[in-house]
């Protein structure tokens, strides 16, 4: 078991000649994912990775492919309709690796998807990865070891730290989640905790949020009252000033809240143990 | 980004938004002259990109040309919290029977646009919120339908605004939403929104802040931003696509991932370190701007060594590893640098390093540590 | 029991101030229907028929009043923005008599309230009466009695005529439902249908259709195959030309699909007993 | 309301959508100086509102400004299925390697906007549904998001465009989507699309229908209105906000509600009379409507009995018979009258009428047959 992806995962790639799809593709493709199609309108009838099926829309891919989940590596401008894309075409799960995407854009792509009950990952965010099975996303699968820990997290390259510095001591991860760290995004850590939470073969968590926004105290709560497996969490941005956005679109303190100090103090409340920098995870997890 | 009051007002105009006729002014004859036009009895109003101009002395009531222009020369003159003044807007000057707040910004947490609007106009939201949160009325908006006419005219009763001019509120609510949307604003902030004495709405000032993600669909704006607010390393960062803030420490920090960035600036202070500045090199990041990034924390003179941080996923380490020894080839740098490289072709990076005489780290606080080490010349 | 609106509701009436919506309203009270509030914007704090609160907009009299169903009688200009308005402040049953609100309106407003699981009657219908316990509408209280015959219609004046000949004979309705002549509307003929299928004061069913669209085909098809109870049909306009609309905007035979013919051979082959004339019916239902 | 070709080619222009260079003329003289204008080499188009004007010979190839002449001298003089020709349009003659059909309308069943795409263009819609239903491509278009590009290159794809051209097709698409919504068309249709033999794709025909409840949005619309495939009696009807259809019987109908009305005139039929008209004066109608109504049912000389058949509800019964009463005392008609009065208000009505020399009936079939006997002369 694992959460969201697996080895049944039928893969599109959308945006799969672009240079980073590609690159990613055939990173997916060598850890065992099932790439079974890709998009690129105007491309169809093509071939990428010498065997992965080019098309020019998702509809077409879905209906020859029989693919369930998506993953968007196409340029800003044009992700948000892709989601749609996507979307209207019946893919029930897809990641979406592009940042830089207008928040007016993803409001109304959320708005949309809503109503379709179907569910997205991302913007902004490396994907997921359930080692040993599948890798949809940029995480790179070289440094996760199958396990039990689920890993939910804003960030993507603070992601790999927590997995690589688990890893180092033999720990391994059941599925590991990039919810991205746009302000306004598909999937927040509240969706994900509650399918660790459900997840058999997840028997503890981490948890790593970044300043901005209020969706670690919502988590909190949610640890509080919901959850009974264990949860570790770390926050990023203890030092950032105040009103200057932190790279990541949602990465800012405004209005005085959204500070990584009130965020640790609601997780702590809630029972979480929070570590002081991320190599610090494993030993909370003993 | 965000535009300045006079820039804002003018698009506000342009969707039959009632302004005060006024224009901008450059130097104190130029406000003089504008407000011989106006009629004399002017407002002086500093154009800098900070709140709280009134309380600076910004903002100043002038009862005839002479006066304009004497205030005006004071006002140029200013600094407002670190920041020149290089521009005034001379308004007519408006007579007030009421103040009201409207704003639509994005709410992240409802995914949704929301419309505030406040009785209380005339001070910061922020303010009202603190002190009086029950005077902000407050409405979501779903973005694929757009505004209402029943929308504005709950909230018009929502803030208790007289019968008489829920019809005027409406349509300047349904112009600020026309502008919140065509140009993908953040927030679109009429400040006090006026009932004037003679019985008009009119926007006496207003606010606001683009997305800067959007900027591709608005290159018009691009051109009118102000960048007085940003360090000068922060605008060369920008035209290399880095997000680089500059901070007060002696360690130049060079991370992939906003998130990480982040991460290194809170160890380094953990282990006794100042970050001289934030800087993400973004996903999958060329040598090219590699280079730009390093010769950017590089012009900064209190940076005493480098940590480099970087763990590849869509960035992969033998394109960083390219771009730090492009810039060392170009730049030459006199201080010690730390390189922690793991991930994507982290082995490649490596093997291109080896002959680069840096100081390297396998754990990010054995790297975080040796950079404070080495910012206090303990290690070279 | 009854169908969508019994002794229970608690109805508002949007556009209570208009001289439609004012006579209708007095009618409404005047059957016994319990008719909470009023809504026309700028004239909130005002009372129409002497106790009736009327309000600035369906939030605050859903808050005041606790209504759970909303009749519009707004005019056709504004009257998409009234169901919007009422689906928005949490209406779940939004009937509108209005007549001649554009079809781009009717689309948007389906759109909008099928993602909220509002159920809208109409627009262009005559309401819907449960006789004996309430009145949502404009048909006529006095030509209807209770009883067990439950009536679906897409003509409003010609319910009436059914039910006046109905009641000629002592027969009644247990709820009498007109979804209205529009081509885009809220509630259709099989929704109704099934509804009544599963109503046990329902013995036996009345569907009045009319030329134009496909509604009446799909309903002898949900007959055939979904219901128990037994249909009576009437078909109005088969002496309608072709191309024409029939005063309803939906009745119209186009592209030579819609015509009475077709629609009546569909509901006989679903064994439903299809009258020649509405006075026939009451004959038909023995 | 229908739209002639040359209106709606224009609208089509204006929305980036290119079409034929083209004027329309009212004279064979304007018609051949247009064809000068154009190089002579020109198709002249009737300009009527029915389909099959090619077959009819309304439209025709002229080489030259003295054939323009010659055919349009010919169109002009021309009643296509009953309408007469009042003005050609004079277009550019194109070469053309491809036609292809393209529409969108209101699709009621499925309560959303949808695109019709073939590459069997130049055929009516209707046509190619009969006979190659495989070749139309369907695509639903959500209201409340618009259309977005995959949505036309998925269309491209379907009629197996080839893909140099997806790019224009995409472009002219969302021109037609936004031609249907600003002005709430049910059908805004090309066809034929044609790619030109040079490779451009060009609007070489068009089609509107706009949806008659939204004209009050469009009051310029209205204007464009020609009413000549319309009886004067239903353009006369339409003034007053009544449906009119002409038919042709011998008893005239007055009915409230559109189902009622066409029921009365299936039960004339079935007891051996003839509708003269369809007529519903609508809901809630006044006492002026109601002798409007009388009057226009009067103006044909068939008409030997009138059925009125009012079954009140939001109509009311009192407000029925005084418009009858006016009417009567106006137009004094010489033809007997039935009357069949129930429901809000009927017994005011009836007490009104019970001086008014009508005949009257308590249920409808036996108003029929009173009106069915009244037109022979059986009954007064």
């Amino acid at each position: 078991m694992s959460i969201l992806v697996n080895k049944n995962t039928r893969l599109l790639v959308q945006g799969i000649t672009g240079s980073e799809g590609l690159f990613h593709t055939k990173q997916m493709v060598a850890y065992g994912t099932q790439v079974v199609g890709g998009v690129t309108p105007g491309k169809g009838g093509g071939w990428a990775n010498e065997n992965i099926p080019i098309f020019d829309s998702v509809k077409m891919a879905v209906e020859t492919t029989g693919a369930n989940t998506s993953i968007i590596f196409v340029p800003a401008r044009f992700a948000a309709d892709s989601i749609f894309e996507a979307a209207d075409a019946g893919i029930p799960f897809i990641v979406c690796i592009t940042e830089g995407i207008p928040v007016s854009d993803m409001m109304r792509v959320r708005n949309y998807i809503d109503q379709k009950g179907v569910r997205l990952l991302g913007p902004n965010c490396p994907g997921l990865l359930t080692p040993g099975e599948a890798k949809v996303g940029i995480i790179p699968g070289d440094i996760a070891i199958p396990g039990n820990i689920g890993i939910v997290s804003r960030s993507g390259t603070l992601t790999y730290e927590v997995l690589y510095a688990l890893k180092q001591v033999g720990m391994g991860s059941s599925t590991t989640v990039g919810i991205g760290g746009d302000p306004v995004n598909g999937t927040n850590h509240i969706d994900i905790l509650r399918m660790f939470e459900d997840d058999p073969k997840t028997d503890k968590i981490v948890m790593i949020g970044e300043i901005g926004g209020s969706d670690e105290e919502k988590a909190a709560e949610f640890i509080a009252t919901k959850m009974t497996k264990p949860v570790v969490g770390f926050i990023a941005g203890q030092t950032a000033p105040a009103g200057k956005r932190m790279g990541h679109a949602g990465a800012i303190i405004e209005g005085g809240s959204g500070s990584a100090a009130d965020k640790i103090r609601a997780l702590e409340n809630a029972g979480v143990k929070v570590a002081r920098h991320p190599e610090e995870i494993p030993s909370l997890l003993r | 980004m965000k535009l300045h009051e006079y820039q804002s007002k003018q698009i506000f105009s342009k969707y039959g938004i009632k302004i005060p006729k006024g224009r901008v002014a450059s130097t104190a004859s130029e406000a003089k002259q504008i407000a011989e036009e106006l009629g004399g009895n002017v407002v002086i109003k500093s154009q800098v990109l900070v709140g709280g101009r009134g309380k600076a002395g910004g903002i100043k009531v002038a009862k005839n040309p002479d006066e304009a222009e004497q205030f005006a020369t004071q006002i140029l003159g200013m600094e407002i919290k670190g920041l020149p003044v290089r521009k005034v807007l001379v308004d007519e000057a408006a007579s007030i029977a009421q103040e009201i707040y409207l704003g639509i910004t994005n709410d992240r947490a409802a995914k949704k646009p929301v419309i505030m609007a406040s009785s209380a106009g005339g001070v910061e939201i922020e303010e009202v919120a603190k002190t009086n949160p029950e005077k902000i009325y407050k409405l979501h908006v779903n973005p694929l339908v757009g505004i209402k006419d029943y929308q504005a005219r709950d909230i018009a009763g929502g803030i208790n605004l007289p019968r008489e001019h829920w019809n005027a509120f409406s349509e300047i609510l349904k112009g600020l939403w026309r502008v919140y949307n065509d140009y993908d604003a953040e927030l679109a902030e009429i400040n006090p929104l006026v009932i004037t004495s003679d019985n008009h709405l009119v926007a006496l000032d207003g606010k606001m802040l683009i997305d800067d993600n959007s900027l591709f669909r608005h290159p018009e704006l691009s051109e009118m931003r102000d960048t007085d607010e940003d360090a000068p390393s922060e605008i060369e960062a920008r035209k290399f696509g880095l997000t680089f803030i500059k901070l007060d420490g002696n360690i130049g920090c060079m991370v992939n991932g906003a998130g990480l960035a982040m991460a290194s600036m809170d160890i380094l202070k953990l282990s006794g370190g100042e970050p001289a500045n934030f800087l993400d090199i973004g996903g999958g990041a060329s040598a090219e701007k590699v280079a730009a990034a390093m010769r950017i924390i590089l012009s900064d003179p209190n940076v005493k060594a480098i940590l480099f941080n970087i763990f590849g996923g869509i960035t992969r380490g033998d394109e960083v590893a390219r771009g730090i020894l492009a810039a060392i080839a170009e730049v030459k740098p006199k201080v010690p640098m730390v390189v922690r490289l793991v991930g994507t072709n982290a082995t490649e990076g490596r093997a291109l390093l080896a002959n680069a005489n840096m100081i390297t780290a396998e754990t990010l606080l054995e790297a975080a540590q040796k950079a404070v080490a080495a910012a206090k010349g303990e290690l070279k």
